[in-house]
C-alpha cells in the first residue's frame, strides 16, 4: 500500500479519526481540570462531534473502498454514521449533569463514549467481515465498561459481568462463524463475497457460518431468543447508559445486519435461507418483547423490554429484502433513537441521585409536580407506542408498509397486533403521571439546562420525523439505493 | 534424517550440559566474588581429603546436599502444582538457549552443522514467549504452598516479572529493526561486517541505551539484586519458603541458568556473539588494507566458540558484580522504575530508532 | 500427512467445551477462562483453514483474535475484581439482586 | 512424526480442555487452560504458522492466563467447599448435545490434505507483510480496542476513595 493510497484512506476516514482523537484530548485534558471546569469535557466533546458530522455529511456519493477495501465510504454508511454522531452527541447532551450527581468520573465516561462511537462508525463503514468483528469488538468492550462504571451501585458491577460474560460468548460464536466462512468461501470480504458466491453453490458450510453470524449478530441485538442479559443489563447499568445502549450498540448491530446480509450475503440462493430465520426471530423479538413488558414494575425495566421489542419491529424491514424495507430500517433506527434517548433522559431526571426511583409509583403526580416533563414523557410514551403524529408512527408505517409490499403480510399483522399490545403499558405511564396523586411531597429535582435543551431536541425531533417524514425517509432511500 | 536428528540431539546435549554445569559453577563463583568484595575467604571446606580446590567441591556437595534432604510438602498445600512449580520455574531457563547460536556453521565430514539447536525463523519471538513462561513457576510455588507468605512473595515476584518483561521486548525490537531479522544467527552474522571499514557492527554500538534497558530489565526478570524483593535471601520471605531438597534446589538453579542466559543473550545481541572483530570465515582480514591472515577451518572455528564463552563468562561475571556493588531497591521503587521510567526509555528508544532506520533505508 | 479435517474437528471440540463450561459453570473466573478456551478453538480454525488455502489472511485473523481476546480478559477481570471488592465471592448465583 | 505429535497435541489439550470445565478450582482450571494452549500452539507449528505459534504462546499463555492466575492469587480464591455447579443430569445433557454438534460439524468438514506452502509461509516476515498491507485498518483499530481496555481496566478496578 503506497503513500497516497494510505493517504487517500485516511482522509475517507476523517470523521472516525476525528471522533477517536476528540476522546483522546478529553482523557488527556481531564488531567488538567478541575471539577468547576469539567464542563470542558462536554464542550471539547460536542465540538468534536459536531466536526465530525460535517465531515460525514460531505461523504456523500459513490461507493469508493478505501484501504485494501477493509473499509468503504458509502451512503449506507454516511447515513449510519450520521446517526451514531446524533446519538454521541445527545449523550453528550444528557450525561452533562447525570455523570455530576453519580459520581461517575466523566473523562474516561465521555473517552469511552467516543471510543464506542468509534466502533459504531467502523461497523457502519466495514468491508470486511475481520473489521465487523473488530469494530464490533471495540463497541462492546466499552459498553461493558460503561455498565459497570456506577461504583457505588452492585447492580452496575453486576450488569457489567453478565453483559460481559453474554457479549463475549457471542463475539465467540461470531467469530467461529467468520473462521467457517473463511474455510468454506476462502474470502472474508463484503465487496466480493457476492461474486464470489455467485460462482460456487452454497455449501452446507457455508450456511453453518451464515447461522453463526446471526446467532452472534442477535445477540448484539438482543434479538429474541438472544435476548436474556437485556434486561437485568439494562436494568442495572446507569440509566445514561442504558439509554446509550438501547440506542448505539443496536442500530450498530443493525448496521451490520445490512452490511453482512444486504450486502454480502445477498444472493437469492443464500437469501432464501435466511430470510425464514429473520422472519421467526422478528414475530418472536416482537411477541415476548411487548408481552413481558406489560408485566414490568419498573419502568426502566419495561422500557428494557420495549427496546427489545422495538428491534423485532426493525427486523421486520429486513426479510423484506428491498430498499423500501432497508431504508424503513434506517429511518426507524432514528426514530427510535430520539424516542429512547428522550424516554430514558426523563428516567435520569426522576430517578433522582443513587438512582432508586424506578417503579411506575414513583410516576404518581408526575404532572402535577413537574408538568413539562410530564408532558415530554407522554410524548415519548406515545411515540413508542406508534400514535400518529410521531416519528414513531412513521417508523411503524414505513416497516409495516414495506413487509406489506413485498407480500410478509403475517409479519405486519403480528407487527401491528403487538403495537397495540403495547399501548397498554405505554398508557400506563401516561395515566400514572396524570390520574394519581403524588405520593409524598417528593420534589423533583432541578431539571438542568442541558437537560432541557436535550428533551426540546429530542420531542421536536420526533415531532418533526412523524410530521415530516419524508425529508428524512428520502435521505434513506437514497442511502440504501446502491445495494439493490 | 536419522543423522541430522543425531546431530540436534547431540547439540542440545552439549548446550544442556555447558548450561547446568555453568549454572553449578556461578553458585561457587557468586560466593568467591562476593568473598573477595567483602575481604573474606569464602567456601573453602568442602574437600576429598586435602584437596578443597579453591571451594570448587561445594557445589557438588550442594548438589549432593539437596538430593539427599527430604521432600517436605506443608499442609493443606496443593500437591500436584506445588510440585510443577519448580519445574516450571526451571523448564524455560533450559530451552530459552536452543535459539542462541554459539558459533559459526562448520563444516565436518561433508555436512554443514550451524552451531545453534534450532534456527528458527521466529527466534526472538521465541525468546519472548518461553521467557514470558518463567513467571509461572514463582506464581504457581507462591500459591500452591498454602502459605500467605509465599503467596505475597509470589505476586510479588510475578509482578515484578510482568512489568519488566515489557521493557525486555521493547529494548531489543530495536535490535530487530536494524538486523532486520528475528533469526538470532542473521542477527549475529550481521554483526560481523564492519562500518566505515573498521567497526564491527555490534548491536552496542547503534542501541547503548537499548543495552543498559535490557540489562536492567532483565536483571530484574531474574529477581537479583538490585531487584530481589520476591526473595530477598535473609531478610524476605519468598515464594519458594515452604521448599526443600531438590525442588528448592531447581529454583535455586533456576536463578544461575537465567544468568548464564542473560549473558548469552545479551552477547548474541549487542556484543556480536561468537564473532571476533575482523575474523573471517577464511581468517582474519584486517582494516585499512593492512592485510590478512589465513587461518584453518578448524582454528576459526575454536576462536570464535571460545570468544562465545568468553564473552558469556565475562557477561556472568558483570552480573555477579552488580549484585555485590548495589543496595536493594524498596517494593514502590521497583514499580516506579518498571513502568514510569525503563517502560518509557524503552518507548522512546524504540521510536527514535524507528525514525532513523526509516530515514537510512 | 494429517487431513485438515482434523484439526477443525479438535477445534470444533473445544469450542464446544469452552460454551458448554460458559453456560453450566457459575464461578465468574472460571467462565471467563471457558471464553478464552472458545476464542482459542476458533483460532485453530483459522489456522487450519489459512493452511488449506495457502492464505496467511487466516494467521493476521488469529494475530487480531489473540488481541482481542487479551483485552476482553483484562476488561472481564477488572470488572471481577471490582465485584469481589464489594462481595467478597466470584459465584455468579450471589449475584441475583436484580432476580426481583 | 507429524501424526505422532498431531495425536499428541491434540488428545492432551482436548482432555485439559475438558478438565477446564470439570475442575473445581480455578487454580486448577487455568494450569489445565495453559496446557492447552500449549497444546494448541504446537498444533499452530504443525500447521506451518510459526510465528502465531509463539504468538500464542507469548500473549496466551505468557499474559493472558498470567494476568488471570494473578487475580486468581490477589483474590485467594481457596479449594471451593461447594460442591461443582450444575446438576449431573445438566452436565450429561450438555455433554451429549455437544457431541451431536461436534459430530454433525465434523461431517461437514472434508477437508482433505493441505497444498504445499512456500518456504516462507507463516513465518514473521510474511505475516507481518499481510499484517502491514492488507490488513493495516484491522491493525490500526486494535489500537483503539486495546486504549479501551487499559482505560477500562483503570477505571473498574481501581480501589475507590470511600
Amino acid at each position: 500500500m503506497d503513500g497516497t493510497a494510505l493517504l487517500h484512506g485516511t482522509g475517507a476516514l476523517l470523521p472516525q479519526l476525528t471522533v477517536v482523537i476528540t476522546g483522546l484530548v478529553i482523557l488527556t485534558l481531564d488531567l488538567f481540570l478541575t471539577s468547576q471546569s469539567r464542563y470542558v469535557n462536554e464542550a471539547v466533546g460536542i465540538v468534536g462531534l459536531l466536526l465530525a458530522f460535517v465531515l460525514t455529511v460531505l461523504q456523500t456519493g459513490e461507493p469508493r473502498p478505501v484501504f485494501m477495501n477493509m473499509a468503504v465510504v458509502d451512503n449506507l454508511g454516511v447515513f449510519f454514521n450520521a446517526t451514531f454522531l446524533l446519538i454521541a452527541l445527545l449523550m453528550v447532551l444528557m450525561s452533562a449533569s447525570y455523570v455530576r450527581r453519580e459520581a461517575i468520573s466523566s473523562g474516561e465516561y465521555y473517552a469511552l463514549i467516543l471510543f464506542a462511537t468509534t466502533g459504531f462508525m467502523f461497523v457502519a463503514s466495514a468491508a470486511d467481515l475481520v473489521m465487523v468483528f473488530l469494530a464490533i469488538e471495540t463497541l462492546s468492550i466499552a459498553t461493558y465498561i460503561l455498565a459497570g462504571l456506577h461504583q457505588q451501585e452492585q447492580r452496575s458491577q453486576e450488569a457489567a459481568f453478565k453483559y460481559f460474560i453474554l457479549g463475549s460468548f457471542s463475539s465467540a460464536i461470531f467469530l467461529y462463524g467468520i473462521a467457517t466462512i473463511y474455510g468454506a468461501l476462502g474470502n472474508t470480504n463484503l465487496l466480493n463475497l457476492a461474486q464470489t458466491l455467485s460462482q460456487t453453490a452454497a455449501s452446507p458450510l457455508t450456511l453453518v457460518g451464515l447461522g453463526m453470524l446471526i446467532v452472534g449478530l442477535s445477540f448484539k441485538a438482543a434479538v429474541v431468543p438472544f435476548h436474556m442479559w437485556a434486561p437485568d443489563v439494562y436494568d442495572g447499568a446507569p440509566t445514561a447508559v442504558t439509554a446509550f445502549m438501547t440506542a448505539g450498540p443496536k442500530a450498530a448491530a443493525f448496521a451490520a445486519f445490512l452490511r453482512v446480509f444486504l450486502q454480502g450475503f445477498a444472493t437469492p440462493e443464500l437469501a432464501q435461507h435466511w430470510v425464514p430465520i429473520f422472519a421467526v426471530l422478528a414475530i418472536l423479538t416482537m411477541l415476548l418483547g411487548n408481552l413481558v413488558a406489560i408485566t414490568q414494575q419498573s419502568i426502566k425495566r419495561m422500557l428494557a423490554y420495549s427496546s427489545i421489542a422495538h428491534a423485532g419491529y426493525a427486523l421486520v424491514a429486513l426479510v423484506t429484502l428491498d430498499a423500501l424495507g432497508a431504508a424503513s430500517i434506517l429511518y426507524y433506527l432514528v426514530a427510535y433513537t430520539l424516542m429512547s434517548l428522550g424516554a430514558f433522559t426523563v428516567l435520569t431526571v426522576v430517578a433522582h441521585r443513587g438512582e432508586h426511583h424506578y417503579a411506575f409509583t414513583d410516576y404518581a403526580g408526575l404532572a402535577s409536580t413537574n408538568p413539562m416533563l410530564a408532558a415530554v414523557m407522554t410524548l415519548f410514551m406515545f411515540a413508542l407506542a406508534g400514535f400518529p403524529p410521531t416519528a414513531g408512527f412513521a417508523g411503524k408505517f414505513y416497516v409495516f408498509g414495506a413487509a406489506v409490499q413485498s407480500g410478509h403480510y403475517a409479519l405486519a399483522l403480528i407487527g401491528m397486533l403487538t403495537s397495540v399490545v403495547s399501548i397498554v403499558y405505554y398508557a400506563r405511564v401516561v395515566m400514572m403521571m396524570y390520574m394519581r396523586e403524588a405520593n409524598g411531597a417528593r420534589a423533583i429535582a432541578q431539571v438542568s439546562p442541558t437537560t432541557v435543551t436535550l428533551l426540546g431536541l429530542t420531542a421536536l425531533g420526533t415531532l418533526y420525523l412523524g410530521i415530516f417524514p419524508g425529508s428524512v425517509f428520502r435521505l434513506a432511500e437514497r442511502s440504501v439505493q446502491f445495494l439493490f | 534424517m536419522f543423522v541430522d536428528v543425531v546431530i540436534i540431539l547431540v547439540k542440545a546435549g552439549l548446550v544442556l550440559f555447558a548450561l547446568l554445569n555453568l549454572g553449578g559453577f556461578l553458585t561457587w563463583a557468586e560466593r568467591k566474588q562476593s568473598a573477595v568484595m567483602q575481604d573474606r575467604i569464602g567456601p573453602n571446606r568442602a574437600n576429598i581429603g586435602k584437596f578443597t580446590l579453591l571451594g570448587l567441591l561445594h557445589p557438588v556437595a550442594d548438589g549432593i546436599k539437596m538430593i539427599t534432604k527430604e521432600d517436605f510438602i506443608p499442609e493443606g498445600a496443593h500437591r500436584a502444582l506445588h510440585t510443577l512449580a519448580p519445574a516450571a520455574a526451571l523448564f524455560p531457563a533450559l530451552v530459552i538457549f536452543a535459539v542462541i547460536p554459539f558459533g559459526p556453521t562448520v563444516h565436518l565430514f561433508g555436512r554443514d552443522i550451524p552451531l545453534q539447536v534450532a534456527n528458527l525463523n521466529v527466534g526472538i519471538v521465541y525468546i519472548f514467549a518461553v521467557s514470558s513462561l518463567a513467571v509461572y513457576g514463582t506464581m504457581l510455588a507462591g500459591w500452591a504452598s498454602n502459605n500467605n507468605y509465599s503467596l505475597l512473595g509470589g505476586l510479588r515476584a510475578s509482578s515484578q516479572m510482568i512489568s519488566y518483561e515489557l521493557s525486555i521486548g521493547l529494548s531489543i525490537l530495536g535490535i530487530l529493526l536494524i538486523y532486520e531479522s528475528a533469526q538470532l544467527d542473521v542477527i549475529v552474522h550481521k554483526q560481523g561486517e564492519l562500518l566505515w571499514g573498521f567497526l564491527p557492527q555490534w548491536g552496542i554500538l547503534f542501541q547503548p541505551l537499548a543495552f543498559f534497558l535490557f540489562v536492567g530489565a532483565a536483571l530484574a526478570e531474574n529477581k537479583r539484586v538490585p531487584f530481589d524483593l520476591p526473595e530477598g535471601e535473609s531478610e524476605i520471605i519468598g515464594y519458594f519458603v515452604e521448599y526443600s531438597s531438590m525442588k528448592f534446589g531447581m529454583f535455586f538453579l533456576a536463578e544461575f541458568v537465567e544468568m548464564v542466559i542473560v549473558s548469552g543473550l545479551t552477547v548474541t545481541l549487542f556484543f556480536g556473539g561468537w564473532q571476533f572483530p575482523y575474523l573471517q570465515a577464511t581468517g582474519f582480514v584486517w582494516p585499512f588494507g593492512w592485510g590478512t591472515l589465513a587461518l584453518p577451518h578448524w582454528l576459526v572455528v575454536l576462536i570464535q566458540v571460545g570468544t562465545f564463552g568468553l564473552k558469556v563468562l565475562v557477561g556472568c561475571w558483570l552480573l555477579l558484580v552488580i549484585r555485590w556493588s548495589l543496595p536493594r531497591f524498596r517494593y514502590d521503587q521497583i514499580m516506579h522504575l518498571g513502568w514510569k521510567v525503563w517502560f518509557e526509555l524503552a518507548l522512546v528508544n524504540l521510536l527514535i530508532t524507528a525514525v532513523v532506520v526509516l530515514l537510512v533505508t | 500427512m494429517i487431513p485438515i479435517s482434523y484439526y477443525l474437528v479438535v477445534s470444533a471440540i473445544l469450542f464446544v467445551t469452552g460454551a458448554i463450561g460458559v453456560l453450566l459453570r457459575r464461578n465468574a473466573l472460571i467462565m471467563l477462562m471457558c471464553l478464552e478456551l472458545m476464542l482459542n478453538a476458533v483460532n485453530l480454525s483459522f489456522m487450519a483453514y489459512a493452511r488449506m488455502l495457502n492464505d496467511m489472511g487466516g494467521h493476521v485473523f488469529v494475530f487480531l483474535s489473540i488481541t482481542v481476546a487479551a483485552a476482553e480478559a483484562a476488561v472481564g477481570l477488572a470488572i471481577i475484581l471490582s465485584i469481589y471488592r464489594t462481595r467478597e465471592t466470584v459465584d455468579v448465583d450471589y449475584l441475583s439482586l436484580m432476580r426481583h | 512424526m507429524e501424526a505422532f505429535l498431531f495425536w499428541l497435541f491434540s488428545i492432551v489439550g482436548v482432555a485439559c480442555g475438558a478438565m477446564v470445565i470439570w475442575n473445581r478450582n480455578p487454580m486448577g482450571s487455568a494450569v489445565y487452560l495453559v496446557t492447552t494452549m500449549l497444546c494448541l500452539a504446537g498444533l499452530y507449528a504443525l500447521l506451518s504458522g510459526a510465528f502465531v505459534a509463539a504468538l500464542q504462546v507469548l500473549i496466551y499463555a505468557g499474559a493472558v492466563m498470567v494476568l488471570i492466575l494473578f487475580v486468581i492469587m490477589m483474590l485467594n480464591v481457596r479449594q471451593e467447599v461447594v460442591p461443582r455447579e450444575g446438576s449431573l443430569p445438566a452436565w450429561i445433557i450438555a455433554g451429549v448435545l455437544g457431541l451431536i454438534v461436534v459430530v454433525n460439524l465434523a461431517v461437514l468438514f472434508r477437508h482433505g490434505d493441505s497444498p504445499t506452502v512456500a518456504e516462507d509461509f507463516g513465518s514473521i516476515e510474511g505475516v507481518g507483510a499481510q499484517l502491514f498491507a492488507t490488513y493495516v485498518l484491522p491493525f490500526e483499530l486494535i489500537s483503539v480496542l486495546l486504549l479501551i481496555a487499559v482505560i477500562g481496566a483503570v477505571v473498574l478496578a481501581k480501589r475507590r476513595a470511600p
